[in-house]
This record gives C-alpha cells, sequence and structure tokens, in this order.
C-alpha cells in the first residue's frame, strides 16, 4: 500500500480513525495524570470513543434515523441495532463514572488530596 | 408449561428481583434481608442443580428471551461448562453468604449490611448471567455489572485502604471494559452478529479478508478479560483489593469472581474463535507463558507477606494461573483439569479465606506471626485452614491433588512436560508458605489474643464445616464433579 | 521522563496497531457491508407488525433486546448501590 | 444560593422540562427519546430545583424514601414485566407472543410491553440521578436520613 492508499482509506473511514486517536488520548489522559479527577476523565473520553466507533458502524449512506412513519414506504434508514446497543453502553458509563466519583469524594476525605503518588506516599508511609 | 422450563432466567431474574427489592426491604423490614437473600441464592441453588440434571440427562439446550430467535434476540446457552459454573458459583456462593451473615457484623457499619445483602446479590445475579449468556453485548453488560459489584463489596468496609483499592480495581476494570466493547464492535463489523453461535460460523468464512480486524479483537478480549481475571502481568489490582475487603468479599472474589471471567474467556477461546485462527498467531502459547510466570510470581511473591490475607490473595494469582495453563495446553485433560480447578479452588480459596477471616474474628490479629498455637485454642477454623492448605499444596486426598494431576496428565499428552514441571515446581513453592504457618498453628504455646479468642458463632462453624468437608469429599470421590467436567471439555473442544 | 517515554512507546504501539486495523475495516456507511445483513433488516421491516413500535429503536432496546436493558437498570442500580454504601459507610 | 434571577426563571422554566421529560417518556416507542433521556430530564430538572433553591427544599420535595422506593419499583415493574410474559406462558420478556395487545401502532397506548417497560426505566432513571446527586452532594451530611 503506497503512502496516498492508506490516506485515501483513512479518510475514507475517518469515524474509526478519529475514534482511535480519541481512544489514544483518552488512554494517554489516564495513564499520565495523578490528578484521580483527570483519569476519571480519560475514562470517559476512551468509552467516548468507543461509543463513536460502534455507532460509526451502523452508519449506511443516505440513510435516515429509524424512526418509521406507517403508511410511507420503506425507505433507506441506518442501521438501528449499534445506536440501540450503545444506548446500554452509555448508561454503563454513566454508571461507572459516578460511583468513581463517589469513590474520590471518599478519598479526599481520608487522605486530603486527589493525587494518586500523594495517596501513595501517605499509604507507604503508614504502613511501614 | 411449567416453571422449570424457565430455571435458566429465573436463576438470574429472581436475585435481581430480591436484588430490588432489598432497599424497601431495609427501610421497612429490616429483619427480612438476611432470609430474603438466602432465600434467593438458594433458589439460585435449586435451578441450578435442576438445569444440571436437564442438561446431563437430555442435552445442552436454549432459553430464547421473549421468544425472539437467536440473531434478533438475546439467548441464554444451558450447557455443560454452563451449568457446572452455576453450580460453583451458587454452592460457594451461599456458604460465604451463610457465613457472613454474623461475620458482617462486626466488619460493617449496620446501616449498610442491607446494601452488602444488595451488592451481593447483584454480584451473584451478573456471574450467573455471565456463564449462561450466549451473546457477546449481553455478556459485556453482565461483565459490567459484575465489576462495580465486586468494587462495591470492597469498598463498603469502613478503611481508607479499601477505597483506595477499590478505587485502582474500578479504573483498572473500566479499562477492561473499554478494550471489551471495542474488541466486540471489532467483531460485530466484520461478521454482523453479535450471537456466539453465529458468530462462531461467520468467522471462518471472514477470516480471510480481515485476519488483522480478528486479531486485534482476540488481543483486545484477552487483555479485557485478563484485567479482570488478575492474569500475571495484569493482576496489580488484585493483593490490596482481595487483602482490604471484608473475608466475605474476598472469598467470593477470590473464590468466585477471578474465575467466572477465566470462564467467559474459555468460551470465547473455544465456541467462537475458530481453531485455525488460534493456530495462525501464537495466542495460546501466550496465555501458556503468561500463566507459567503467574504461577511461579504469585508464589513467590505470597512466600515473603506477614499479612495473612494478602498471602491468600497472591496465592490467587498463582491459582488462576493453573486454570488458564489448563485453557492453553489445548488437550483434554488439561482442559478438564483447567476446569476442574475452577471448582476446587473455589472452595479451597473461600475456605481459606473464611477460616483466615473467622481467625481475625477471633484473634483481631491479621500477622501470620502471631498465630503460634492457634490450633490448640481455635480448633475448626486452624483444621479448616490446614484443609486448604493441605489442597493448596496438592497433597492426596484433598481435591487440589487431582485437579493438578488432570493439568499434569495434559501437559504430557501433548508432549509439553515442561508445564509438569512448573505444577511440581509450585507446589513446592506451595508447601514453602503453607506448611510452616500449619507447623507453627499446632506446635507453637499461645500467647497473647490467641490464647483467649472470642467464641464463634454457629454461622462461621457450619460454613467452614460445610467446605472442609468439600475438599474431602471431591478429594476422594472426584468422579461425583468429574462427569460434567469431561463432557463439558469434550464438548468445547469439539470431540462429542 | 522515563516514565513519560514508557507512556509514549506504550501508546504508539496501541496506535500504530489500531490505525493498521482501521486501514483492513470496511468502509463506512457502504449498504453492501456484512453488518447490514438480515438482523437489521427484520428490525426495520418487520418491527411494526411484531412490536407495533414505531421507533425502531425502542423496539429493540425493550422488546428484542430487552435482556440487555434489565441489564442495563441493573447497572444503574448496582452503581447507587455502590456509591450509596461507600458514602454512608464512612 | 441567593439569586433571584436564577430563581424566578427556574420557577418558570421547571413545569415545562418535567412535562417534556414526561413527553419524552411516554412517546418512547414514538419519538425519538425514550426512558433513558426522558428520565435523564426529569431528573436534571430536580437537580436544577435544588441547586437554584437549597438541597433541604429539594429534598422536601422528594425525600429519600420516596426516591428509594421509585427506584426500585421502576426496575421491579420492568422485571415484573418480564415475569408476567412468564406467567402468560411465553418465556421471559414476551411482549406479543405471550398475547399482551400491542394496539393500533402510531397511537400514544400501543406496543404492549414495550410503553409500560420504558416508562419504569424512565422513573428509575430519573429517581436515580436524583439520589445519586444527593448522595454525592451531602458527602457525610445523612444524618437526618438514618433509618
Amino acid at each position: 500500500m503506497t503512502m496516498i492508499d492508506i490516506l485515501l482509506r483513512l479518510h475514507q473511514n475517518s469515524y474509526y480513525f478519529f475514534a482511535i486517536i480519541l481512544f489514544i488520548i483518552g488512554f494517554h489522559t489516564m495513564l499520565s495524570h495523578n490528578n484521580l479527577i483527570k483519569k476519571v476523565i480519560g475514562m470517559n473520553i476512551m468509552d467516548t470513543s468507543i461509543f463513536l466507533f460502534f455507532v460509526a458502524i451502523g452508519y449506511v449512506n443516505g440513510g435516515r434515523a429509524p424512526i418509521l412513519e406507517p403508511g410511507v414506504p420503506y425507505t433507506a434508514y441506518v442501521n438501528p441495532l449499534p445506536s440501540a446497543l450503545i444506548l446500554t453502553g452509555i448508561v454503563v458509563a454513566v454508571s461507572v463514572t459516578a460511583y468513581a466519583l463517589s469513590l474520590i469524594v471518599k478519598l479526599y476525605k481520608h487522605y486530603g488530596t486527589i493525587d494518586a503518588e500523594e495517596i501513595m506516599r501517605i499509604r507507604g508511609g503508614d504502613i511501614q | 408449561m411449567s416453571i422449570v422450563n424457565h430455571f435458566p432466567v429465573l436463576a438470574v431474574v429472581v436475585l435481581l428481583l430480591f436484588a430490588y427489592l432489598m432497599p424497601l426491604l431495609m427501610r421497612w423490614r429490616k429483619e427480612w434481608c438476611v432470609p430474603a437473600t438466602l432465600g434467593a441464592i438458594g433458589f439460585s441453588l435449586i435451578a441450578s442443580l435442576y438445569m444440571m440434571w436437564q442438561v446431563m440427562t437430555t442435552g445442552p439446550f436454549m432459553y430464547q428471551m421473549g421468544s425472539w430467535a437467536p440473531p434478533w434476540g438475546i439467548e441464554f446457552s444451558i450447557d455443560y461448562l454452563a451449568v457446572f459454573a452455576t453450580m460453583t458459583i451458587t454452592i460457594v456462593g451461599l456458604i460465604v453468604i451463610y457465613y457472613g451473615t454474623q461475620d458482617l457484623l462486626h466488619e460493617l457499619k449496620e446501616q449498610v449490611m442491607g446494601w452488602y445483602y444488595t451488592l451481593y446479590l447483584l454480584l451473584m445475579a451478573s456471574m450467573i448471567g455471565m456463564v449462561l449468556t450466549n451473546d457477546l453485548f449481553n455478556m459485556f453488560v453482565f461483565v459490567e455489572i459484575c465489576a462495580i459489584a465486586s468494587c462495591g463489596i470492597i469498598s463498603i468496609k469502613e478503611s481508607r485502604e479499601c477505597i483506595e483499592a477499590a478505587f485502582k480495581y474500578l479504573v483498572l476494570s473500566a479499562v477492561g471494559s473499554g478494550c471489551l466493547l471495542l474488541a466486540i464492535a471489532m467483531i460485530y463489523m466484520v461478521t454482523g452478529h453479535l450471537n456466539f453461535t453465529y458468530v462462531a460460523q461467520a468467522l471462518p468464512q471472514v477470516m480471510d479478508l480481515y485476519p488483522l480486524n480478528i486479531l486485534v479483537s482476540l488481543a483486545l478480549f484477552l487483555v479485557g478479560l485478563g484485567v479482570k481475571a488478575a492474569l500475571f502481568p495484569l493482576h496489580v489490582w488484585l493483593p490490596d483489593a482481595h487483602s482490604s475487603a471484608p473475608s466475605p468479599s474476598s472469598a467470593v472474589l477470590s473464590g468466585l469472581v477471578i474465575k467466572v471471567y477465566a470462564i467467559a474467556m474459555i468460551k470465547l477461546l473455544y465456541k467462537v474463535y475458530p481453531p485455525e485462527l488460534l493456530g495462525m498467531a501464537p495466542i495460546m502459547n501466550m496465555i501458556l507463558w503468561m500463566a507459567t510466570l503467574a504461577i511461579i510470581i504469585g508464589s513467590m511473591f505470597a512466600i515473603v507477606q506477614d499479612d495473612i490475607k494478602k498471602m491468600l490473595a497472591y496465592s490467587s494469582i498463582a491459582q488462576i494461573g493453573y486454570v488458564f495453563l489448563g485453557v492453553g495446553l489445548m488437550s483434554e485433560s488439561a482442559l478438564q483439569g483447567g476446569i476442574l480447578h475452577i471448582f476446587n479452588h473455589a472452595i479451597m480459596k473461600s475456605m481459606l479465606f473464611l477460616s483466615a477471616g473467622a481467625i481475625i474474628y477471633a484473634t483481631g490479629t491479621r500477622k501470620l506471626s502471631d498465630l503460634k498455637g492457634i490450633g490448640i485454642t481455635l480448633p475448626v477454623p486452624t483444621i479448616a485452614f490446614s484443609l486448604g492448605a493441605f489442597a493448596m499444596v496438592g497433597i492426596p486426598i484433598t481435591n487440589g491433588f487431582i485437579s493438578k494431576w488432570y493439568l499434569a496428565l495434559g501437559s504430557l499428552d501433548v508432549g509439553r512436560p515442561f508445564f509438569a514441571a512448573v505444577i511440581l515446581v509450585s507446589s513446592l513453592l506451595n508447601g514453602i508458605y503453607y506448611l510452616p504457618i500449619v507447623v507453627n498453628a499446632f506446635f507453637g504455646e499461645p500467647e497473647g489474643a490467641v490464647a483467649e479468642p472470642r467464641p464463634l458463632p454457629r454461622q462461621m462453624v457450619v460454613s467452614l464445616i460445610l467446605l472442609g468437608s468439600g475438599v474431602i469429599l471431591f478429594g476422594v470421590f472426584p468422579s461425583l464433579i468429574l462427569g460434567v467436567v469431561s463432557k463439558a471439555a469434550q464438548s468445547l473442544l469439539g470431540l462429542l | 521522563m522515563m516514565r513519560k517515554l514508557l507512556v509514549f512507546i506504550f501508546l504508539a504501539v496501541i496506535a500504530v496497531a489500531l490505525v493498521a486495523t482501521v486501514l483492513e475495516m470496511p468502509p463506512i456507511g457502504d449498504p453492501m457491508n456484512i453488518t447490514n445483513n438480515e438482523v437489521p433488516q427484520r428490525y426495520l421491516e418487520d418491527s411494526l407488525q411484531e412490536t407495533g413500535a414505531l421507533n425502531v429503536i425502542a423496539s429493540i432496546i425493550t422488546d428484542y433486546r430487552a435482556f440487555d436493558t434489565l441489564g442495563e437498570a441493573t447497572v444503574l442500580f448496582v452503581a447507587i448501590a455502590a456509591a450509596i454504601s461507600n458514602l454512608k459507610a464512612h | 444560593m441567593e439569586d433571584i434571577i436564577v430563581r424566578y426563571v427556574t420557577r418558570i422554566i421547571l413545569p415545562f422540562v418535567q412535562l417534556y421529560g414526561l413527553y419524552v417518556v411516554l412517546h418512547g416507542h414514538l419519538s425519538p427519546g425514550g426512558g433513558f433521556s426522558g428520565g435523564a430530564i426529569i431528573g436534571a430538572s430536580m437537580i436544577l430545583y435544588a441547586l437554584a433553591f437549597n438541597l433541604s427544599a429539594g429534598s422536601k420535595k422528594l425525600s429519600h424514601d420516596v426516591s428509594s422506593a421509585l427506584e426500585s419499583g421502576g426496575a421491579l415493574l420492568f422485571a415484573g414485566m418480564g415475569i408476567f410474559a412468564i406467567l402468560l406462558g411465553t418465556n421471559f420478556l414476551g411482549n406479543k407472543v405471550a398475547g399482551i395487545p400491542i394496539g393500533t401502532p402510531g397511537n400514544l397506548f400501543s406496543s404492549g410491553a414495550i410503553m409500560i417497560i420504558t416508562f419504569g426505566v424512565g422513573v428509575k432513571v430519573a429517581s436515580t440521578m436524583i439520589t445519586l446527586f444527593y448522595s454525592l452532594i451531602e458527602g457525610e451530611d445523612h444524618s437526618h436520613d438514618h433509618d
């Protein structure tokens, strides 16, 4: 594959490509930040990128949203299955976020900081 | 249509229903919480035993949600592996929560007791759903419930270590879930199906068109489920989480939860991905090496621990390695050994954690070096602990011996005696860290709190005796469980 | 510094693998894609007779795949149980 | 917060927001939306009320007991519809096949179990949002909530 082919291919599948980029950004946020809230934000970016990826699978060129109208003949609709699945996925991500935030509230109360390294330091100190 | 036809779904839904009812009960009928929990899990146990009987007599069957045929609706597949896993989950879960009704009283605050039962029921329901389901996305949903519920039963305890451990576990398993969802998206993109059976039919046809997609999805599944199952390089969350949690939580997390993800992995590897693909990439070899490292390194870490629960947690990392060793060897006896080890380790490890919990309850100490002479003052938990230790080492007449025997046989079958040697070495390592504790406990001079322990409640003693007799029973009569295990292994390998 | 470099290498490896996968994926929006098989076709054509809902997505999440949605409601429930038990316990 | 403009505007738009949320829930089977989006709108309206006025005023409108009962109730309604289908003689969560009348497509009261399930999910999501908001914001201060 030449460079031009690769670029054309990425252009054609740009949603997938940018979803992957977002995934990497989210992962990077999770790995490189010590602030726990930022970790949770990174987690959300990651999840959102996967939702974008999944919903993009269901698109059909020229398709409409799958809301039928009685009496109107069948036209092109997008694939409804990925959208329906991602509705579930979004709720899952929201639940995890809510629970993670409640844990951060408690962590702040116990350690007085939301910095991961600081917490590690305090823990290491009181165990030995 | 009688109610028994709906046992597959009722085994999950009755647990969910009681979990939904629990907040109402704890507000207005507090004393009903415990019987409701025990009753719901008891119902699931009956349902799973009935399903087991049904599968053993008439063969595997399917249950379609809402009567929608497979590619459109969700279905449960009740096969040998699923009924085996359901039975393990419900039996061990029932015994652990029966123990917990007493133990939790001193570990948790009174106002969160009801929430503990809610989370426990949801955890049980999600585990049963995960092993029964035959749909990729449905599996993801149950994985998520299981992940949050298992963090919940850690963070419910009143200590800052628990919250920190739960947060680490939650973030890592969220990364794992992200990988799972991405893998499901890739599978769906190239096959157009989510049902295991249909995906398995479609994959060989599209394998040449999109090889990279399928391989990356397999790698993502391995990472996603590996994080949750604490497979070796991804195990970093486990020691903290399993050692700081309340004892019943530790028992159920170590005994059941990590195994359930291993079962999901077995289903994906053997039922969904075509064998040609597994030959194309060294996935199975990778799993084998990760398992070997897990067995050796987990045991080594366990040797240096002085905290009883931390030692057990590190030993879990080693034990999940055995399960994956059985998965990776791809021979009938090894797969039997791996699946059997799921059951055996569930009994052994929950018994070890519960007896450790009983010792902590009675004496208040978690330090191994303080437990001299505890066998004289607290015979039941110490004997249970010793039985568990013997089973871990793999001494004959305990059930641990049987599964190690099958694993070793399997590795010899495929001509890889190296892995049999690994099993032998790890048994020695297990002996190094378990046997001195046993010797110390029976031949030491009790002092301090160990000399005058609190008396143990009846529930704790009964649970420990039940689990201990299970260790002996399945060690002396392994054929009780081997029937379904060998059927499961044969059907996974396509020999049935 | 060392850690940053490691993170960078790790992410670069993942990115290259995933982008290479993107190059291989079927094009977005092509009606001939394998995902547009009999599954969405039946959802779109028959859901009106089979479930009576105009919104096909609603008919999928609350009828064809309603068990997923039960799981989803349970995820919300378990999140709230975990969060409240955590906040009350301390 | 003692901001007269925020309070006044909130008081004006709140009924419309809640009505819209209810519309989205009840028309889940006819138009875009459904239990989750509608429930989130209703939940957000209650959160807006609590933020614009104060927290105790908000919890007076919807006590912890009620929101907890609604939460369990929504989920129980959903699972109950599934069990109901079993009682009617089909598999769990059957709809038309179980003989639940699906009515004329396009009417408000149509599509059988879908509408009831959507309503249950809407109730569940709304009360979950409110409960999560309160438990996060109250933190340790739940002395009045001991039951």
